[in-house]
């Protein structure tokens, strides 16, 4: 890698491999001293064709594929796609099958957020809140691995239902995890909200005002943390919503400090709204039947992931398998935020803004099949090796 | 606002630029706007402050030869745009549709600047030009990918399968 | 102007055994619903394919020998499977079902991936078979 | 304890040499442990700094385009030969300094100093962004920790009323501890323990979720070995200097031991407790507070001195 350097530019390149970044995109700030004047973003290294390779797979099919579009927030992928399936073919889960639903949904936020609070504090070079938040994470990964069956994708739906169901002795070590975990968010609530370091790397740090995320559409924690309240689980509630109701969680600072607390704030809220569900879980069925060839038709299925509304259009055309589906992910809406407010920041503080906003590459980057004609699809270990040599020499 | 509310104010609001309204659903209201009134339409839309653009979702609806027994005539290919603004539970769509022959609709970018990584994405894959638009280089695909193949379209299945000989697997030269 | 306010965490972990989980020493008990290996009974099983359709990673293979007195084969590839047990919701007679004691699957082999389920004389018959084919095993596509 | 080693034993096994190398290893593991500890995490094995450094020298040095390769492959070299060099006028592991002169904790600061200097100027030698901005933070945190770490340790000097080492070490030793005395003295000198060896929340020269590696980016092989090795024998050597001055002097060899592994749990706590501070805050830090504290510091002893207070 050779230093350009002009007159006025420097440019630091983050990515596509970077310590900072636990997936690959590229950014390039150009920097003068240690202030940066410009960014630029490039995604696309993980492009896996999802929405594409959704048109050869049937609606069934396609749940399990579309899971795998993020692997923090694997649920609410499908969910999202179960609840517009669904729609299209005109059924309706089960009140129990929707409860379950948010069940894990909260969950997942509550494992979504605990892992962004290690990530955000290893930005800011504290490592020990990242341990100790990763290891509470456990936790609820271990929660969700014994409702479930796995740790990541949990797989609970299915179209037109659930696969899991909730019997007493695990609402019990829910609860009893949940308490634990309550107790320790309201600790790290204590740090980031008063440790002098930390709020020296986080106070008045990419500060978003109102307007400002207003008019770059920000979504999820990181609009919320600007004051707007936008939340898709009280604006249009979907699953269990309606019947356990939350709270829109907002903070007025914009900056990196109040994007901590609105996201702890929301594990309180996630904690209660877990209570509550268990303690007045409805009684029933856990799926119903979802016919395979689903009629001409489309709909738009909106929930709110741990990072922000997620936007699905499912268009079906009569045949078992869809004839379009779009994701929109939260953090493609995010990205636009943080390469608005990049410019005039230190480039120290570039990592922590980065993961203030909670990027996925993995949920930006998934549309297109890639299949050169030119090169074959398996490289051996010695093909890779012949590659190298070549490309080195 | 309620539901019904948003939706009668964005009708009201589109009435002018639009070719044909419709209410699939409840929360939705499909508008079709021609694609030169698109920029007008949003310039409403957004003094009015309704909502925000969601997602802007591509379609291609590839060419139909006429059927034989002549019922019903061929369809040229054409490619469809979908700008979904939110507004709490309530969507507003524009279908903004323009034929394979001439696919170009003007960047909305200068209206909201934020809709750039949609475009780029949606010119990327679709191989829709957005007249006007601030940065049209790649955004997901690589760099190398050829000019001219829209993998979201219907015709795309796929590059030949690779030739294999056994001296050479197809490496690309470096 | 507080600072350090993670004193206390690091005062008792000083004196605490470390959280982590030390794995392939220590093995703890997997959850009862966890889903490892996939295992078929053919005593139950009808045919219906509807386990192959729906699998989202083509890791299932029902191979016909006798439709009408129930010969079936199932070929199952462990390392195609994503363990989502869409097979063990879609089967109606229950003849699927998911392991919680077999997880450990890696190999550093190809071969242990490659399950053939069913009654012994079915899978030696098929076994034979492909060995007179030569090395291609023929397969039913549903 | 008073021995006499042949100098040229002193220099290549015990207490510098081989000797040294081993212990930095020791300590380096150790520090590693306890912050694991303090993460509540199991931490490295007992040979893990040691199968570092091995791979590393075992590995194929990169030089990269674009450097000048005599520097490059020098550099490390200078770092370490310092750095065992000033070894050779600390007090190590209790035991009497080998070699001694009028005036050699001068000489003994600046050799230290040439470790950060040899790192910047190896970071400004690769033309990586990242080496680059590394050697700029490098230079910068070393022109804000030096002063206050110089003005840290000269407190027992003044009191002492010497230059020499052995010198302080004796008057250290006979006296109540200067911890007791000189408290901020101690403080600062810690903490500027912990910036100059760019331990967290110092880091920022290397903080790896922004450049990389620092300075070290572009480094492979040797090299990196060689600058590893030479930090952790810093790193021994600012802690038996600071025991030495701050803790009672020198003593029982085991007694001295475990006086530098408790400072050692001291400053394995430090760096698990706060954030990494940005390079305009560890400046702001040291300039505004830790340079003050320590001149303020002085001036209690000078002037305590000049009006006769036997401390």
């Amino acid at each position: 890698m050779e230093a350009k350097v002009s007159p006025q530019k420097f440019i630091v390149p983050i990515g596509p491999q970077h310590p900072a970044l636990k997936e690959p995109g590229h950014f390039e700030f150009t920097v003068e001293g240690e202030v940066i004047t410009g960014a630029t973003v490039r995604l696309g290294y993980v492009h896996r064709g999802i929405e594409k390779s959704t048109e050869d797979r049937n609606w069934t099919q396609n749940l399990y594929l579309l899971e795998r579009i993020c692997g923090i927030c694997s649920h609410i992928h499908a969910t999202a796609y179960a609840l517009g399936v669904e729609a299209l073919a005109d059924v309706t889960a089960p009140p129990r099958a929707q409860a379950i639903r948010t069940l894990v949904c909260e969950l997942e936020r509550i494992h979504s957020h605990m892992l962004w609070l290690g990530v955000a504090a290893h930005e800011g070079g504290f490592d020990t809140l990242f341990m100790y938040s990763w290891r509470d994470r456990e936790t609820v990964m271990d929660l969700l691995e014994g409702l479930s069956g796995n740790r990541v994708n949990y797989s609970v739906n299915v179209l037109g239902g659930v696969k899991i169901d909730v019997d007493e002795k695990q609402a019990t070590a829910i609860r009893k995890g949940i308490d634990f975990l309550k107790e320790r968010t309201e600790h790290y609530m204590k740090v980031v909200t008063t440790d002098e370091t930390f709020l020296g790397r986080t106070r008045d740090v990419g500060t978003m005002t109102y307007d400002q995320a207003d008019a770059l559409a920000a979504v999820g924690p990181t609009a919320r943390a600007s004051g707007i309240a936008r939340d898709i689980r009280a604006d249009a509630p979907y699953a269990a919503y309606p019947q356990f109701p939350i709270n829109v969680i907002t903070e007025k600072g914009g900056d990196l400090a109040a994007r901590f607390i609105v996201r702890i704030n929301e594990l309180y809220e996630a904690y209660r709204l877990i209570h509550e569900i268990l303690d007045k879980m409805p009684t029933g069925e856990l799926n119903t039947r979802v016919p395979r060839r689903i009629p001409e038709n489309e709909t738009i299925s909106r929930v709110e992931a741990p990072r922000g509304e997620l936007f699905y259009y499912l268009k079906s055309n009569g045949s078992e398998k869809p004839e379009r589906v779009k994701v929109r992910t939260p953090s493609i809406c995010n990205w636009a935020t943080v390469m608005n407010f990049a410019i005039g920041l230190k480039l120290a503080d570039m990592p922590m803004i980065l993961a203030g906003i909670d990027p996925c590459f993995s949920c930006s980057d998934r549309m297109v099949i890639i299949n050169r004609s030119n090169q074959s699809q398996v490289w051996s270990w010695e093909d890779l090796r012949q590659y190298g040599i070549k490309h080195y020499r | 606002m309620d539901i019904t509310e948003a939706l009668q104010t964005a009708q009201d609001l589109l009435n002018q630029w639009t070719s044909g309204m419709n209410t699939p659903d409840l929360s939705r209201l499909d508008v079709l706007v021609a694609p030169k009134d698109l920029k007008p339409a949003l310039r409403i839309l957004q003094k009015a402050h309704w909502g925000y653009l969601s997602a802007i979702t591509g379609i291609d609806h590839p060419p139909v030869p006429a059927s034989p027994d002549g019922k019903q005539p061929a369809k040229e290919g054409s490619l469809e745009m979908l700008y979904h603004f939110c507004e709490g539970a309530a969507i507003t769509t524009l279908r903004v549709s323009v034929p394979y022959t001439l696919p170009v609709i003007p960047s909305i970018c200068e209206i909201l600047p934020y809709a750039t990584l949609y475009e780029r994405e949606a010119n990327e894959l679709f191989g829709v030009t957005f007249r006007g638009a601030p940065n049209t280089d790649h955004f997901v695909l690589p760099d190398d990918w050829p000019d001219g193949i829209y993998p979201l379209r219907k015709s795309f299945t796929g590059f030949d399968k690779p030739q294999q000989s056994p001296t050479d697997r197809g490496l690309p030269s470096p | 102007m507080p600072i350090g306010v993670m004193f206390s965490d690091i005062l008792s972990s000083l004196f605490k055994k470390p959280a982590t989980e030390k794995y392939p020493f220590i093995k703890l008990p997997a959850p009862d619903r966890l889903r490892g290996e996939l295992f078929w009974d053919p005593a139950k099983c009808t045919g219906c394919q509807l386990c192959v359709k729906d699998c989202p990673a083509d890791a299932l293979e029902l191979i016909v020998l006798d439709k009408v007195n129930k010969r079936f084969v199932m070929r199952y590839h462990a390392d195609k499977c994503i363990y989502c047990a869409q097979c063990v919701m879609n089967c109606r007679f229950k003849c699927l079902n998911m392991s919680n004691e077999q997880w450990e699957l890696a190999s550093t082999s190809k071969e242990p991936f490659l399950v053939n389920y069913g009654r012994d004389e079915d899978v030696q018959f098929l076994l034979d078979k492909a060995a007179q084919a030569g090395s291609q095993i023929p397969c039913e596509k549903p | 304890m008073n021995l006499t080693i042949s100098p040229l034993i002193a220099l290549l096994f015990f207490p510098g040499g081989i000797f040294l190398l081993g212990s930095g290893l020791v300590y380096e593991f150790i520090d590693r442990k306890l912050v694991a500890q303090f993460q509540n995490r199991v931490g490295p094995r007992w040979f893990q700094p040691l199968a570092d450094i091995l791979k590393l020298l075992a590995k194929e040095e990169i030089t990269p385009e674009g450097v000048n390769p005599q520097l490059f492959v020098t550099l490390p070299v200078v770092a370490l030969a310092a750095a065992l060099t000033a070894a050779l006028y600390v007090p190590m592991f209790g035991f009497q300094t080998t070699f001694t002169f009028r005036g050699d904790l001068v000489v003994t600061l600046y050799l230290l100093s040439m470790m950060t200097l040899s790192i910047g100027l190896a970071g400004a030698n690769s033309v990586d962004r990242y080496s680059i901005i590394g050697a700029t933070r490098t230079l910068t945190q070393l022109f804000s920790y030096e002063a206050p770490f110089l003005l840290a340790l000269l407190g027992p000097a003044i009191v002492a009323g010497t230059w020499q080492i052995s010198d302080i070490n004796q008057y250290a030793a006979t006296h109540t501890w200067l911890i007791v005395t000189q408290p901020i003295g101690f403080i600062v000198a810690v903490i500027g323990l912990m910036g100059k060896l760019e331990l967290p929340p110092f880091d920022a020269p290397e903080a790896e979720t922004e450049i990389v590696s620092g300075a070290l980016t572009e480094y492979s092989g040797r090299g990196l070995a060689l600058f590893r090795i030479g930090k952790d024998v810093e790193l021994v050597i600012g802690l038996t200097l600071v025991v030495a001055f701050y803790l009672g002097g020198l003593e029982n060899p085991l007694v001295f031991l475990l006086k530098t592994l408790v400072l050692l749990l001291i400053t394995a706590g430090l760096q698990s407790l706060f954030a990494r501070l940005r390079i305009d805050q560890t400046i702001g830090l040291w300039w505004r507070i830790g340079a003050l504290l320590a001149l303020a510091q002085l001036l209690v002893v000078i002037i305590g001195r000049s009006i006769g207070w036997i401390i």
